[in-house]
């Protein structure tokens, strides 16, 4: 019997390496794998990537990550808020490297990991400095710049919903980025708020087929911060 | 070279309401931060206006009540928003597709300056800034089918923002296609800024006293 | 009010003109737009491009169309079956171009269509003839072949469910081709089996938003042919 | 060259249930059309296996009854199919992208050729067919972690099907791992065909008659 389900968060990040490009989905305070992203800031880590939008706010969560020294370097669209204070403090340090993608193309190059392709040719930020040194062709008269996937060894996503296949669905804007890093990861890791038997999902509006996912832990974390909400 | 007017300048709400004044309905939007959120307040309820969220919300709807807000429905300012009735959840590679697809009938962004051959710079103030950050902008920025930018018609010390080039680092090249600012509409042709629409009492010598580069009047 | 419905099938094929590039969804009987078809079928149009996985059964369906003398070139990934005889012989007699994609390579192309990407880089295909004459490039050690977006001027789709917004859902393997090509054509037109209010469809299970759909007709047309099915 | 052996080839349901055994829990699995597609018959009820087919239907279950059929549920051979407790649908994009993506942990093809560096030849006989058809088996062939062929070890009229080098139009270079045919399984090892097992009475003399390629046992 296909059970993908563990009973702790340690469990579910057994086998990641130091060194590891991780994937983090969430945008904001929705969606974000809050329980397994404290795990990871617990674990004995270093050297990793980290792929996420943003790069984490205030002393929890990402940043509570990255000021244990675990992180090299973060991939991320929008790093700057203002909490953001310790990616700042690293970043002016030279202590950590930092690759600001545009958002799309974060997206993207996580699609293009999932899909198969190794690179492909997008229209967004051609002749600005985030392309600067990237191939450019053009084609049909319009300039456009060549990106590769983006692949990760671990993804760790938040879903609303899972049964033991690791089916996920998600949750109003709690969607964002967790599909697409599902899908581009070796090891993708679910937590999720809710549970249900097999068969008891939709077939037509499961999101995340399981065979994208390779570990649940079942974390009824609770609503995102109703505070106001930092960028 | 400045040239005194008796004018009064539009502010951030107004501006708005202009904007949404041109947007009809059945258009599929995205609103940038700042004041293009402000623009989907001004239009009326009975127009139905597609606006689109980067983070995977289509049919954003009104504000929510400060005690009605959905905890995980927010829009990609990070406020929480409402789902229209007809409204739908995409995850990012989709909803960065619709961007890119050109299947947004207009994106309206605010920007630090807005060039004669539709440059625009809207993400970062220069080297100097600590880590920069670029979100979605470049990627709607190349990706709407329209753009209009949204700002002030001079920065705070009395700088030029509609350039003859930008002197900020680039968003997108040539994307722009009419600006608005507290002072006027202006197009952004072929031959270079077009001057639409001015705010009583303003004429086009103050105007153009107040832009880096050349206005032109409609033909 | 938004109302993307039309009354007739004629209705919903105004402004096609001859020349343009008409992607067709369905995979088997399942999910093809059948009535949008036959009114292709029977508009004045010449000179189409046909972008569809199959090539057409017997003399009904995308075979009547080119029986017809509408289609100056097809691109599938599977034209040979059992019943394919209006394309073999158009084939045969060289009043046909047909353009064989592998499976994947269509969809991907598609996909990259909708998302505004120019190419992309594809293991699939390399080293074999589907590949001759194209571009290939090494990444990481591994060959991959330059295909190029395929992006139509018209979308023919099947739907199970509309809503005035054109708000989509599909039938189990009715979904195939069409959330990929609605997203990849200017002009995106569906038939749909069944129709509701605005609100009804559930926002978590909607497939194709309405944003990628321009207009609907409402074809109560029925099951799939449960015959012993043609490849 | 040939040899006489007193040894009974295995049927279709025989080859379909030898790969069968080789399928463990919890794989992916996409079965192409012919041979491979009774492999699914052949795992027990209890293994969990998941059959994906590539026009979207992942958690393919067992046939349905003539009286039972779904008309919106087939399989890539337009068969109809049933969907496991489980099973999940997607479009033909994501369906590729589970396919090319190394998502499938294995995809069981039937073939006209495979050769000793691995290449396959399944989907075209050569340049004087009528229109060529490709569908799914670039992709599948390309795109899965393991590819296995099955087929018979010889043509109707005795040609080999092992080969030196291909004579059909490729499908994929170097994709197959291992093949099940009529008489034996043979693993394509990087310094060759590799003979993992034989049917009772068969020698390896007798099969390397039946093939074109050298055939080696296990170090």
């Amino acid at each position: 019997m296909i059970d993908k389900f563990v009973r702790s968060t340690a469990e579910a990040l057994a086998g990641v390496r130091s060194g590891a490009t991780i994937l983090i989905g969430g945008f904001g305070q929705v969606g974000t794998p809050n329980a397994l992203i404290e795990a990871l800031s617990e674990a004995d880590l270093r050297d990793l990537t980290v792929v996420c939008n943003n790069a984490g706010t205030g002393t929890h969560g990402l940043a509570r990550v990255m000021a244990e020294g675990r992180v090299a370097k973060i991939i991320c669209s929008y790093p700057r808020s203002a909490g953001s204070v310790v990616l700042e403090e690293l970043y002016r340090e030279g202590r950590i490297a930092l690759e600001i993608v545009p958002q799309g193309t974060i997206a993207e190059r996580l699609r293009a990991a999932s899909a198969g392709l190794a690179a492909f040719y997008t229209p967004t930020g051609v002749g600005t400095a985030l392309a600067e040194g990237k191939e450019t062709r053009e084609f049909d008269g319009r300039t456009y710049v060549l990106e590769h996937a983006l692949k990760g060894d671990v993804a760790l996503i938040e879903a609303w919903c899972a049964d033991r296949w690791g089916n996920l669905t998600y949750r109003r804007a709690g969607r964002n980025f967790n599909p697409v890093m599902a899908m581009a990861a070796d090891l993708t890791i679910a937590q999720t708020q809710t549970v249900v038997e097999l068969g008891a999902l939709d077939p037509e509006a499961i999101v995340t087929p399981g065979v994208f996912v390779d570990r649940v832990v079942h974390i009824p974390y609770g609503e995102p911060d109703l505070g106001k909400p930092l960028y | 070279m400045d040239a005194i007017i008796d004018a009064k300048p539009l502010n951030r709400p107004q501006m708005a309401a202009r904007v949404a004044a041109d947007i009809p309905e059945g258009w599929v939007v995205n609103l940038g931060i700042g004041i293009p959120t402000l623009v989907a307040d001004h239009v009326p309820e009975d127009r139905e206006v597609i606006f689109h969220s980067e983070n995977g919300v289509i049919g954003v709807g009104a504000a929510p009540a400060d005690d009605a807000r959905d905890p995980w429905l927010i829009n990609a300012g990070k406020q929480h928003i409402t789902l229209r009735a007809g409204g739908a959840y995409m995850h990012h590679a989709d909803s960065f597709a619709l961007i890119r697809g050109g299947h947004l009938d207009l994106c309206v962004l605010g920007a630090f300056e807005v060039a004669v051959n539709g440059d625009i710079a809207n993400w970062s103030t220069g080297a100097n800034e600590k880590a920069p950050a670029v979100g979605g902008a470049m990627d709607l920025a190349a990706g709407a089918r329209r753009l209009w930018a949204v700002m002030e018609h001079t920065t705070k010390d009395g700088r030029a923002r509609l350039v003859q080039r930008c002197s900020y680092p680039l968003t997108a090249l040539g994307a722009v296609k009419r600006i608005y600012t507290n002072l006027a509409v202006i197009d952004v042709a072929p031959h270079g800024f077009v001057v639409r629409e001015m705010i009583a009492g303003m004429t086009l010598d103050a105007l153009q006293a107040r832009s880096d580069a050349k206005l032109h009047l409609p033909a």
